[in-house]
């Protein structure tokens, strides 16, 4: 099945992103394809990755790195929310796999996907 | 038809009853992350649950409940703890996802 | 499946100004509908308070932008829904909604809902 | 006033994994501890669970560092206090807890609260 | 003794439940942001609020009633607003703050 | 009076970083010393400013800033939270009016203030 995940929450406001994180490796592992998550809101902040991670563990930036790489995943950020959390001039540069699109982008690979699945 | 898989992702009691205003006789109910909480009813959606004839199905996933120290409560409860396999079964096994925060 | 015969349901249960921003449900509707899908809408408790048109954001020093609701009906077809409850404990005299508000019971909006191709909870 | 006579009263509300780190609550009371001001710190319902000491974190891919809470008494003088409801409604025969939790009437508990120089509900 | 103000930034039934486990007499609640939809009852607050002899006082911010809509909720609830000056005179006046959410 | 503020929620995620701002504004109106604002949790967020700011308005980041030169005003983002948000090489330069500061500090503030208001 092709599934779109939508995250809604910053990696280290809500442990959900932890959660979406294991929803999406669990989907790969069974087989289905999870074509695109789209971060709306603050999950917008998903994009950046932190000098420490509690504990030694892979940070949620970097865990969702390697999902589009490996499983050709897009991870899109929501155009409009990224707009209003960054200039561009203010950060460096985002980790490559991740790049903008717009809430019609989104509705469009939902209408093509089996299910959503928001967290 | 199918049923709805709702989602409950917090233990907010607006979330509890949004969540269970839209549930049907088919649906299905899985407590995640902090969703678990509601294992320390006393809450409505345990309540229904526990109600013979109960019209809908509810689940914990494990990690979850561990990551929280909950199990003697879902083993109390008898409720039906499913890993992130099983997880995947019911989100395709249903006919949509709705996530309540 | 033609555009056109996509029908999505949003549940909107955030109360205004859950986020700084009045648009955040608000536009995921408008994308919806500038693709030209069919939208069923969903109002909760606090989510109905969305359409309240007396709003004055600025006196909170919050953006506008809410009136954009009324924008939605102009680009595809849209059916408003919220529970009996939820309209007679908001509706009085001087109520002014954005949007008409159809009432449902709760199963009638679990069936509407069950018919949409895809649901979110915004 | 002497750093030593200042008591900081923290209401712990959140259950464990609010955020992601399991140590949110905890590194504003271990900062506390470090400057030596006494604490006291109020357990609610959901709160109470971040001192349960079977938790599995890394079974849900989450950070672990919970166990902190043991060290605070080491630091400063602390006193943990629970709702004797939420006591009981937490406590069997196999439960652990990282601190020792006296019960508290909520009127003993508010006046506990009142004592204290700065509060903080986190 | 001075009284505890006590901020309620949100209409979460937990963070009402919390906040009047810790309200004594003579302290202070005040409604701030969606913590105003509380307003729109019933709930604990207002019930206790409208019983005659309520040992504590409840108020609301007058800007963030506007900024949703609920002047006329306030108007019926007999509820004192509080301009933000007023706030700020509340927060000096009493011993300390604590902020629900 | 003096008031330490402390804010922990991002700046879109929630309008109280809105209600936080209005507080200060009013207690600087009002005579009284906010001397620091401390930023933690998701509040480190409130650093950066969009490219866009929904109905021409002033955006939070800017306006703590104004707070900041106008009042003396220290925002200090908390180290903790920063370090698991960013890496100092991935964002560009700050706003030169935030700067990190640990816990203990926000407690050493504290004890210096009459009262502490946490949105």
């Amino acid at each position: 099945m092709k599934i779109l995940v939508i995250v809604n929450e910053s990696p280290w406001g809500s442990s959900l992103v932890t959660t979406a994180l294991r929803f999406v490796q669990s989907a790969n592992q069974s087989g289905h394809k999870v074509p695109a998550v789209f971060f709306q809101n603050d999950g917008i902040y998903n994009a950046f990755d932190g000098r420490v991670s509690d504990d030694g563990m892979v940070s949620p930036s970097r865990a969702w790195q390697e999902i589009g790489r490996e499983h050709h995943t897009r991870l899109l950020l929501c155009s409009a929310a990224f707009a209003r959390r960054f200039m561009t001039e203010s950060i460096g540069k985002l980790p490559e796999e991740f790049r903008e699109a717009g809430l019609p982008q989104m509705w469009d690979i939902a209408r093509r996907c089996d299910r959503v699945v928001s967290f | 038809m199918k049923g709805i898989l709702h989602q409950l992702l917090s233990a907010d009691p607006r979330a509890v009853k949004d969540c269970l205003s839209f549930v049907k006789p088919g649906d299905e109910l899985l407590l995640i992350n902090a969703g678990v909480h509601l294992l320390n009813g006393p809450n409505s959606i345990l309540a229904a649950h526990e109600q013979p004839g109960c019209e809908f199905r509810v689940f914990a996933l494990e990690t979850d409940v561990k990551a929280r120290g909950l199990q003697s409560r879902a083993e109390q409860r008898a409720l039906r703890l499913l890993d992130d396999q099983q997880w995947l079964e019911h989100v395709c096994g249903c006919q949509q996802v709705l996530s309540w925060r | 499946m033609k555009v056109a015969d996509i029908r999505i349901g949003l549940i909107i249960r955030s109360g205004p100004f859950q986020g700084r921003s009045a648009r955040d449900q608000l536009d995921v509707a408008l994308a919806a509908a500038s693709l030209g899908f069919e939208l069923e809408l969903f109002f909760t408790d606090e989510g109905i308070l969305q359409l309240l048109a007396d709003r004055d954001a600025q006196a909170g020093g919050l953006p506008g932008g809410h009136k954009g609701w009324k924008a939605l009906p102009g680009l595809t077809s849209v059916t408003a829904w919220a529970a009996e409850r939820v309209l007679s404990s908001h509706v009085d005299a001087s109520t002014k909604f954005m949007l008409e508000v159809k009432p449902a019971s709760q199963s009638q909006m679990a069936c509407r809902l069950a018919d949409c191709e895809h649901c979110l909870v915004v």
